[in-house]
């Protein structure tokens, strides 16, 4: 069975690249339409890949060693979180606890800080060190929302609260009353927001900011690295937005429909592309299209001060919910 | 009995006020010393017994003796506290010498 | 590894790691060959780049968005830390204060 | 053999003083000096480490000094322990080792460091080496006074060794804080004489009841260790002393905090205080906020790494003080089996960042951030260093990351809220550490690294690379028998026959 997985480990990372241009192309199709714009098409990610490959990857000459391998380092993080969250609505191919998902999460956007700052260009450094500002804020809901849920679940009697299986499971909004959907409706809005943090879409996207530091951090990239970096990019929004199903919407729809075998494989991945894309759309194109950026000041504030706040009032009521129930 | 401990207790709190009120670097040592003076002071009561002589049993009468035990403690605690003396004493020659002056706030150079 | 809420295997993640890397690294094979390797440029600086490197950023105003942000927190930490020890030695006597009392009325 | 194993524990604090005491006598042959340094510590390394498996294999070993014969229990004429006696198990037994293994990495490191007083450095680490063993392996209260005053002393002298203005204020504070602390040390010391007439910690452990006079005695004990391993508010003296050690000796004085951490340790679990556990967990908490947010504004790389030292100081602590408040026992043994392994992997860590920061200041010669870059070329140094700061963050799989998924996981049954502050802090902390990459490997100089230097960061790179790939094996045969030795009392006690 062990040859299964291999090659699961292999074939999973090139859906999900497929996956996650396809959807930054709708993502931009969308934005465009809202703005009562035609937009690129669906595949200009595609092409924007193709063409960045082709071109020649200039390497600045006071860049490191480190300048050159970290977007390698950046792909490859996130092709192992995919390995360890439900892709396409299936089971994960590996079995990963949450804390430690948590912290892989951190990899990548590490990796883009660590190639920034060995770029040796001060728009990079500058870049850099907003994306660990950035990166330093909106850990502090992510991590609080999670490891509520985990002691949820552990309040519940689940035997191994952080594993994954066991936030598939179901078992987290089993027992809601109509609060508790409040209280959970409020972690859902500000998990959305989180991602557009971990994204870096425009109400977050300091680090890189066209307009101010000249490309932030990838702005000595070129080529094949700065290819790599928007499959990163890709990636990282397939990740975060299936995180979001993990956590909320873990149920699948075969069981709902009844159908068995092959098709079910097929409904659910169908399903969870519907949630996906509700998703990305709700998070953040909506937001990138309606919000301009903060300042870097504001963003510690908005995460570690109203973010936090709203968490902690969710956290509260689904709390006090449970208490009724 | 209980008076020797409150007063060892009064020492003890005479010196440690000595160290957070005084900004002159030896006025510190003094008031550590002091403090080491009061934790002698408890140790040694501790064996005390009315009307016992001092533990040593060389031509000693055949009265009941003072708990030899404090004593030991007492006698260690004197010569580390000297020793730790002597040092800091040699340290605030050698800042005086560094930096021209005893006093605590010129001497705290490692801000944040 | 088992911890008391979940586990951790090693094995697993690196064989993810290598197989992932060796992919990821065809990936980036696959771009363009001809490309000579290692032009080397100058950093893109909007004026004249008269100084020597590291003097554009100095370690100094990294985070400048965090401390700002944190200021209150960041003055109230300056000031416990000013280097004077009498206020060490006070931090020591409140700390005492508070073991004693916890310890003595068994607050658990 | 069993002659001397009987005897190791005596041995092992008369070696490095009687060591201490021949470095006189060797007069201007430095290289004697370095040869002797070296033999002397790797012939107690092995002795330590053969002890680690007679007690891992044999259960505890005791020596009562100045008995007939040593291991005999103690002679109860007048039922009261009166000789001093040190009691050997695993968790001391590990400690020792992992002690006496980076002296020895302290050592090499500063061979070619040292200019002209060789002499005296090594008498002041054989000195430290000594308070340290004595106060890990000690079973009598006064006797624990005693090594901690050695250790502060001798550990307030390598602080202002290199006596320059900022060295010695650090080193005096140092030694203010270490003779107030082993000041109140010694007042409780005695009020625990006074209701029971004796120092055996065994025995006291198994005839204590914990009164009013007891805890009082025991919070004035525990206090002022907290002072002399630096817990939140307590905590200023650190990142002076970190900052202004010779950068070469810096991780013995981090070594001699954490042997100050682990009498305290000992204490809490043997007179089995659980009040403390909520303090624990509170000043744990807060010296790790403390630490990670105060690294990010430091601008001198070592001080640096002194809050970094400081915060993980909070995670073990907080781990440590979970256990003590939890009563289910196997949320107890997760909880201190997570703060002991990181314990471990933090000696590791704290080391390869000590070593590299070693490097640069030596190669620099400054300790300031903005001029120690020109590293950027030396691949190795950045390899190491990136490791060891995924490892000191806790990025999988390195092995940081084991040991603060443990801690978050256990931790998290006690009150959500702990982990999360953690995790907040050791986020911060990878941002400090990302800031020192930026400064140090960032533009090119062509200079070398000293052989002993590499070949100090390379023993410590691979002990972290064998903790990181075989972390069962680690787990089961050395954190687990050390966490039930800190656990069940009972053997600890029973060993003195009364």
């Amino acid at each position: 069975m062990w040859w299964i997985t291999l090659i699961e480990i292999a074939v999973f990372p090139i859906v999900a690249i497929l996956l996650g241009l396809l959807l930054l192309g709708i993502d931009r199709k969308v934005a465009a339409r809202m703005q009562r714009r035609v937009g690129p098409p669906i595949l200009q990610p595609f092409y924007d890949v193709r063409k960045l490959f082709i071109k020649d990857t200039v390497i600045p000459k006071k860049s490191t060693w480190i300048f050159d391998f970290m977007p390698l380092l950046s792909v490859v993080s996130l092709f192992i979180i995919i390995l360890y969250l439900p892709f396409m609505g299936l089971s994960p191919v590996l079995h990963g606890d949450m804390v430690f998902i948590l912290y892989l999460l951190i990899l990548p956007s590490l990796a883009k800080v660590l190639g920034g700052i060995s770029s040796g260009s001060p728009y990079a450094a500058v870049g850099s060190q907003r994306e660990i500002t950035n990166m330093m804020g909106y850990e502090f809901p992510l991590v609080t929302i999670i490891f509520f849920m985990s002691w949820k679940l552990f309040s519940f009697g689940v035997a191994k609260p952080f594993s994954v299986a066991s936030f598939t499971s179901g078992v987290m909004w089993a027992g809601l009353g109509t609060l508790g959907i409040a209280g959970a409706l409020l972690l859902l809005f500000v998990m959305l927001l989180v991602i557009a943090g971990e994204l870096s879409r425009p109400p977050f996207d300091v680090s890189s900011a066209g307009e101010e530091i000249a490309g932030g951090i990838t702005a000595e990239y070129s080529g094949r690295n700065l290819g790599l970096f928007y499959i990163a990019d890709a990636l990282k929004l397939i990740v975060l937005t299936t995180l979001v199903v993990v956590l909320f919407f873990p149920f699948g729809i075969s069981g709902f429909l009844g159908i068995g075998g092959w098709f079910a494989l097929i409904a659910d991945s169908i399903f969870y592309f519907i949630k996906v894309l509700l998703l990305m759309i709700f998070s953040e194109t909506v937001l990138k299209t309606s919000v301009s950026r903060l300042k870097v000041t504001q963003l510690v504030n908005a995460y570690w001060g109203s973010l936090l706040m709203l968490s902690l009032l969710g956290i509260f009521i689904i709390f006090i919910d449970m208490v009724l129930s | 009995m209980q008076i020797v401990f409150i007063l060892s207790m009064a020492v003890i709190a005479t010196g440690m006020y000595a160290c957070i009120s005084s900004r002159n670097i030896i006025k510190i040592i003094i008031g550590l010393g002091i403090a080491n003076y009061g934790v002698n002071l408890f140790l040694v009561q501790l064996g005390y017994k009315a009307g016992a002589i001092a533990p040593i049993f060389t031509h000693a009468q055949s009265l009941p003796m003072v708990l030899p035990t404090p004593q030991a403690l007492t006698l260690t605690n004197i010569v580390i506290s000297f020793a730790t003396t002597a040092l800091m004493l040699s340290v605030s020659l050698f800042i005086h010498k560094k930096t021209g002056s005893l006093d605590i706030k010129e001497v705290g150079g490692l801000k944040e | 590894m088992e911890t008391y809420a979940g586990f951790w295997h090693v094995e697993w993640f690196l064989t993810a790691f290598i197989i992932l890397f060796f992919i990821t690294w065809l990936i980036k094979s696959l771009g363009d060959k001809k490309y000579k390797s290692g032009i080397q440029e100058d950093i893109f600086l909007s004026g004249h780049q008269e100084k020597e490197y590291s003097d554009y950023i100095g370690s100094e105003n990294l985070y400048w968005g965090f401390k700002e942000s944190l200021r209150r927190y960041y003055s109230l930490m300056k000031k416990m830390h000013n280097g004077i020890i009498s206020e060490y030695i006070f931090w020591f006597y409140i700390s005492i204060l508070i073991v004693l009392t916890f310890i003595t009325f068994g607050v658990i | 053999m069993t002659g001397l194993l009987m005897h190791l524990p005596a041995i092992s604090i008369a070696l490095p003083l009687f060591s201490a005491f021949l470095f006189q006598l060797l007069g201007r042959h430095k290289k004697a000096k370095h040869i002797l340094a070296i033999s002397s510590i790797t012939v107690l390394e092995l002795m330590l480490i053969l002890q680690l498996f007679h007690v891992a294999s044999a259960g505890n070993s005791i020596y009562v000094f100045g008995s007939e014969t040593p291991v005999v229990q103690l002679p109860s004429s007048y039922g009261i322990p009166i000789r001093i006696s040190f009691q050997v198990d695993m968790f001391n037994a590990f400690l020792s080792v992992l002690t006496s293994s980076v002296m020895l990495l302290v050592i090499i490191f500063s061979l070619n460091s040292l200019k002209e007083d060789v002499g005296k450095f090594y008498v002041i680490l054989m000195l430290m080496l000594t308070g340290m063993l004595g106060l890990l392996f000690t079973n009598d209260l006064f006797n624990l006074f005693v090594f901690l005053e050695i250790l502060s002393l001798s550990t307030g002298i390598m602080v202002m060794y290199k006596a320059n203005k900022f060295s010695v204020e650090a080193g005096f504070k140092y030694l203010v804080i270490s003779s107030l602390s082993g000041l109140l040390f010694l007042l409780g010391v005695g009020f625990i004489y006074a209701q029971y007439g004796m120092l055996n910690i065994s025995v006291l452990a198994s005839i204590i009841s914990i009164g009013l006079i007891e805890k009082i005695a025991l919070g004035f004990m525990v206090v002022s260790l907290f002072l002399k391993s630096g817990i939140a508010p307590m905590h200023m003296w650190l990142p002076d002393a970190y900052g202004e050690a010779p950068e070469y000796s810096v991780l013995g004085v981090a070594m001699a905090t954490l042997t100050c951490s682990y009498a305290f340790i000992r204490l809490l679990f043997v007179f089995s205080v659980g009040e403390l556990g909520t303090l624990l967990i509170l000043g744990g908490l807060l010296s790790a906020i403390i630490g990670s947010t105060m690294s990010l504004i430091q601008k001198n790389v070592n001080r640096l790494f002194g809050y970094l030292a400081l915060a993980e100081i909070g995670f073990i602590v907080t781990a440590i003080g979970c256990g003590l408040i939890s009563t289910e026992s196997n949320l107890v043994f997760s909880t201190v089996s997570g703060g002991l392994f990181h314990m471990l992997n933090d000696v590791i860590d704290l080391g390869i960042l000590f070593f590299i920061s070693g490097i640069a200041i030596r190669i620099k010669n400054s300790k300031e951030l903005d001029n120690l870059s020109g590293f950027g070329d030396n691949k190795i140094l950045a390899v190491f260093f990136i490791l060891a700061m995924f490892a000191v963050s806790g990025i999988p799989p390195m092995n940081g990351f084991l040991s603060k998924l443990i801690i978050y996981e256990s931790t998290f049954a006690v009150s959500p809220l702990i982990p999360i502050i953690l995790m907040i802090s050791s986020i911060i902390i990878l941002s400090s550490l990302v800031k020192v990459f930026y400064s140090i490997f960032n533009g090119k100089s062509n200079k070398k690294v000293p052989l002993n230097m590499m070949v100090v960061l390379f023993a410590a790179v691979i002990a972290m690379l064998v903790i990181t790939l075989f972390p069962d094996a680690v787990i089961n045969n050395l954190i687990k028998p050390v966490t039930d030795a800190l656990i069940t009392k009972s053997e600890y006690r029973s060993i003195v026959g009364v």
